[in-house]
């Protein structure tokens, strides 16, 4: 394992010190407990957002605090969901009184740490809601399983219910339109390559020169099924065809086509299934009326990609293209 | 001399069940690794080293005390599914002893009942999920068994302890339905639950510690 | 090899039509020969930004194309200089008759054929100027080599002279502007591992697991020296120390930190590297004024990061504040 | 009959160095791949077959015009330092014939030495600075002995070819101080310069078509 870091215990704090330094502008970073928060919350009278889970998925979520977006990000340990003692703290202090939401990815750890703060806020007389994130359709048999996961859509989440927060709709609103988003988004994803997790040291799976692991999740947790090496058309392929199956659209609607990087992808590639996807969907009848193709949820170095489809309705789409100004995301403001 | 528990138990308790994490550290990260994410180990050391700091700060004067003070450690410290669900189950256990001096047997098995509870409540898992409510229900069905047949808070620990490592076992041929390991579906049957397998050790660490004359019942031979 | 693409030998072609997709708002792409066009371009009486070189460095140079920096981008093959059947038409089609600026990385083949383009388009009536970026510190000597290479410092002259260009200045002053940067900036790479070209199908070069190349360049080229494994904070003394001794600057002065990803790095890592940066300067007595972190001029999924330090002045901050709407780089705008 | 070459014999080069650069592509790649960036062999066989995919839609007259057409598609198709050096080379050499029907020999070395120039003012390489240079100047000054002793052409390209076939191999030593291969510094010395290779392959072919009868020197008794 070779990587840019010093003692692997001290990655979170280190590189949430280095992006705090980098958008001093933006954010302020609080130490102990660590969490990072929107530079002017609370914001009077604005709802406040507060998402948060296992680092290493830069730019989430620290990327995404700021203007029309997050209030506040809480980091834990690398893929390890973050304690109530860090987002206890992190959602009364953008609390401005009227409420305050989180936005949380479906898995065990992140819904019940948030569970518990949830709770002790609600104790502190703070209205807490949440939106649980489970756009991932890798994940077939939900009675079975911890259900769907939060993968890509969460980007979508934040950006559209950070929009509705600062244009000043109400909690219950917020979540509304956040919980929306999530009803109408999914994802799939492939990696070509694993990652490493630093203190683990070694890689989080194995794959061979000539297998690919489809419906991969963000932390190296397996996806579907292994399959021999496909090109880029025929992975896209794979990746759409649950996402449509799942949201079953009618020709004519519109979408917004989020071509995700896991970290270790060059730009050149996803722009190549971002290529193919628009095909694929304007086949389907589909109109894409939005896009995002970048690094927006990765998985440390891994290799590979997810692709996101978010049946957009107007008020989406306005709330889509409503300035943001975050270290990540940003435009119009 | 009294049949009960008291706090230096407790405290005994937990500086053993950190050791004995720390021991098993790599262990139960590979357990994790294997149906997980690897972190398991790694989560727990973390919170217990955070309750040894604890206690050689503070002196809690009764095991609900040094429940508590264990529970909000677990809780800010562990992080992940762990997290919650050992600092849920310390709560309620902090909760049901109350502020009693001495845990006797039936309030030890009482103790230990609302602990499952609690993981069950936070963690929504039934049993044979496979998670680690395969060790904590076996293990409050065995102590409130121990208590109807009259037995002493030692063998009630060990009985927990006995009936916690059995249902750790019993995790293997298991299909995961909750937390990480349901992603893998049917791959997820013939590996331990990582969070079964840190229960049983943890209990066991529980009933040992009621068997050193030091460690908070004075004399030893009562029971 | 396992990379998202089709054909190797479509690689730049179908990204190319893919960012165009995604980026119908800012771009045209032209099809054959290829290159990538701001979509009002020519802007009357705006001085025209070409740049270009090979491919594999996204989002360099297409991403830059917009608003506030580029007027065309010409893409080569990977790691290939572009030809001058490509520069020629991009440079001849942001031609409005105030001129056009020439953005040339220093190697051998983006010199050579941008300096034909540049004599057919002089033949063809169009006022021509170059700057020539040579920002990397790594080749030492340059007497006896074809000089330094462009790299990390082409990013902040394509910002500010296009900012230059934006505003108004003429052709001299923007290309005035734009080598003020280049003599002001200096950068230094390292790799942790290599990158594998599409059409080679092997990592250009190999490193052992304990081994890391200082002074990489961004083609997998090799750098100053290979030395065992260090730490981030060790591995960011080492970058700096020969891109400080180089720019020479007395306490007190200002300056731009720009720590820049190789394409297969985390953000997480990038940011830990910016802090020990942050501290270092601030311990030589420099004031970090303006930064900037994430994977802006990359060698496909090379892990690595380069440092540039760029020495500013009054007109440089003004013009790097200056609204910039790209695909990769965007604010004010 | 002539003692010239007509633009038969030009085509028939530039069909026959496609070929041979065709054959050679991986061997030049792998050269480049030692000291530069592994697209040599690739970059070449891009540029020739554009050339000759050009020569079977347009049939120029003169040995001029099909150096330019061959200048052209080397300069739109290889990209890389060679594109614009072989590329400037075929251009010097195309102004260097004129409108001459046929090259006699001392036309000939005019052209050669007119590329050498063009390569050199093109790229700033010195002799010895490991180039193509290294390959063309020998070239082109046995060329112009040869003129001198009175050859004929056939003669005149055997030692053009033959001259540069040992100015590549004596590159094997030199330390690169131009082009990619540079910022190896001494690590480039002990391989051989890919531009230098390609050239003494190219310049073969010449004398190759030349030495065929069928090839624009009817007859081939001349000389
Ligand atoms: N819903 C649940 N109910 C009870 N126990 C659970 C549940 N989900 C997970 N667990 C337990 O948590 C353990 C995993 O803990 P840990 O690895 O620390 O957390 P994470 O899965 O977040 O990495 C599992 O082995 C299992 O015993
Ligand atoms: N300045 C120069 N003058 C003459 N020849 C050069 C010069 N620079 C490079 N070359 C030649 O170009 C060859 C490399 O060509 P190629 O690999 O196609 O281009 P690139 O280096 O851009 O990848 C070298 O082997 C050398 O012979
Ligand atoms: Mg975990
Ligand atoms: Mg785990
Ligand atoms: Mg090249
Ligand atoms: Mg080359």
């Amino acid at each position: 394992m070779k990587k840019l870091i010093n003692d692997p215990k001290a990655v979170v704090v280190e590189s949430v010190e280095g992006f705090g330094l980098a958008h001093a502008d933006l954010v302020t970073v609080h130490p102990d407990p660590i969490f990072i928060m929107r530079k002017d919350a609370p914001v009077a009278g604005k709802v406040g957002l507060v998402s948060g889970g296992g680092s290493g998925h830069e730019p989430l979520h620290a990327g995404y605090v700021g203007t029309g977006m997050l209030d506040a990000a809480v980091p834990g340990a690398v893929f390890t969901s973050p304690t109530p003692d860090q987002i206890l703290p992190a959602t009364l202090a953008v609390n401005s009184g009227a409420g305050v939401v989180h936005i949380v990815k479906n898995y065990t750890g992140d819904v019940l740490n948030f569970e518990m703060a949830a709770e002790l806020a609600q104790a502190e007389g703070v209205d807490v809601r949440t939106v649980l994130v489970n756009d991932d359709v890798a994940v077939e048999d939900s009675l079975y399983t911890a259900g769907r996961r939060g993968v890509g859509g969460t980007v979508l989440v934040e950006k559209i219910a950070g929009a509705a927060a600062e244009r000043g709709d109400a909690l219950d609103a917020v979540a509304g339109v956040g919980q929306r988003v999530n009803a109408n988004v999914r994802t799939m994803g492939v990696a070509l390559a694993a990652c490493t997790v630093p203190h683990a040291g070694v890689p989080s799976f194995e794959l061979s020169d000539s297998e690919i692991e489809i419906g991969i999740g963000i932390h190296g947790e397996p996806g579907r099924h292994r399959i021999p090496m496909e090109n880029a058309d025929g992975i896209t392929d794979r990746l759409l065809e649950p996402v449509l199956a799942d949201l079953k659209l009618s020709r004519g609607e519109k979408v917004l086509l989020f071509v995700n990087g896991m970290g270790g992808t060059p730009l050149s590639e996803l722009y190549i299934v971002f290529r193919h996807a628009v095909k694929v969907l304007g086949e389907a009848g589909l109109s894409v009326e939005r896009s995002l193709v970048g690094n927006y949820i990765t998985a440390l170095e891994m290799q590979g990609c997810s692709i996101s489809v978010l049946h957009l309705d107007d008020e989406m789409t306005e709330l889509w293209d409503a300035p943001v100004h975050t270290a990540a995301l940003r435009w119009g403001a | 001399m009294s049949a009960g528990l008291d706090s230096r138990w407790a405290i005994s308790w937990l500086r053993a069940a950190a050791e004995v994490v720390a021991d098993h550290r790599i262990d139960l990260s590979e357990l994790d690794r294997a149906i997980g994410d690897g972190d398991h180990g790694e989560n727990l050391d973390r919170g217990f080293s955070a309750i040894v700091e604890k206690l050689a700060v503070e002196t809690p004067q009764t095991p609900g005390a040094v429940f508590k003070l264990a529970a909000m450690a677990l809780m800010s410290k562990v992080g992940g599914a762990a997290g919650p669900l050992y600092g849920t189950a310390f709560l309620r256990a902090a909760t049901a002893s109350g502020d009693a001096a001495e845990l006797d047997p039936a309030l030890l098995a009482a103790a230990l009942t609302a602990a499952r509870d609690g993981v069950v409540a936070r963690g929504k898992a039934a049993a044979g999920d496979k998670t680690m409510v395969d060790a904590w229900s076996p293990a409050a069905a065995a102590a409130a068994a121990a208590v109807a047949a009259g037995d002493g808070v030692v063998e009630v620990l060990e009985a927990a302890a006995a009936a916690a490592e059995a249902g750790a076992v019993a995790t293997d041929p298991l299909t995961a339905r909750k937390g990480r390991a349901s992603y893998l579906g049917e791959r997820s049957a013939g590996h331990r639950d990582p969070g079964a397998a840190s229960s049983a050790l943890i209990l066991r660490a529980a009933a040992d510690a009621a068997n050193q004359p030091a460690a908070g019942r004075p004399g030893g031979d009562a029971a």
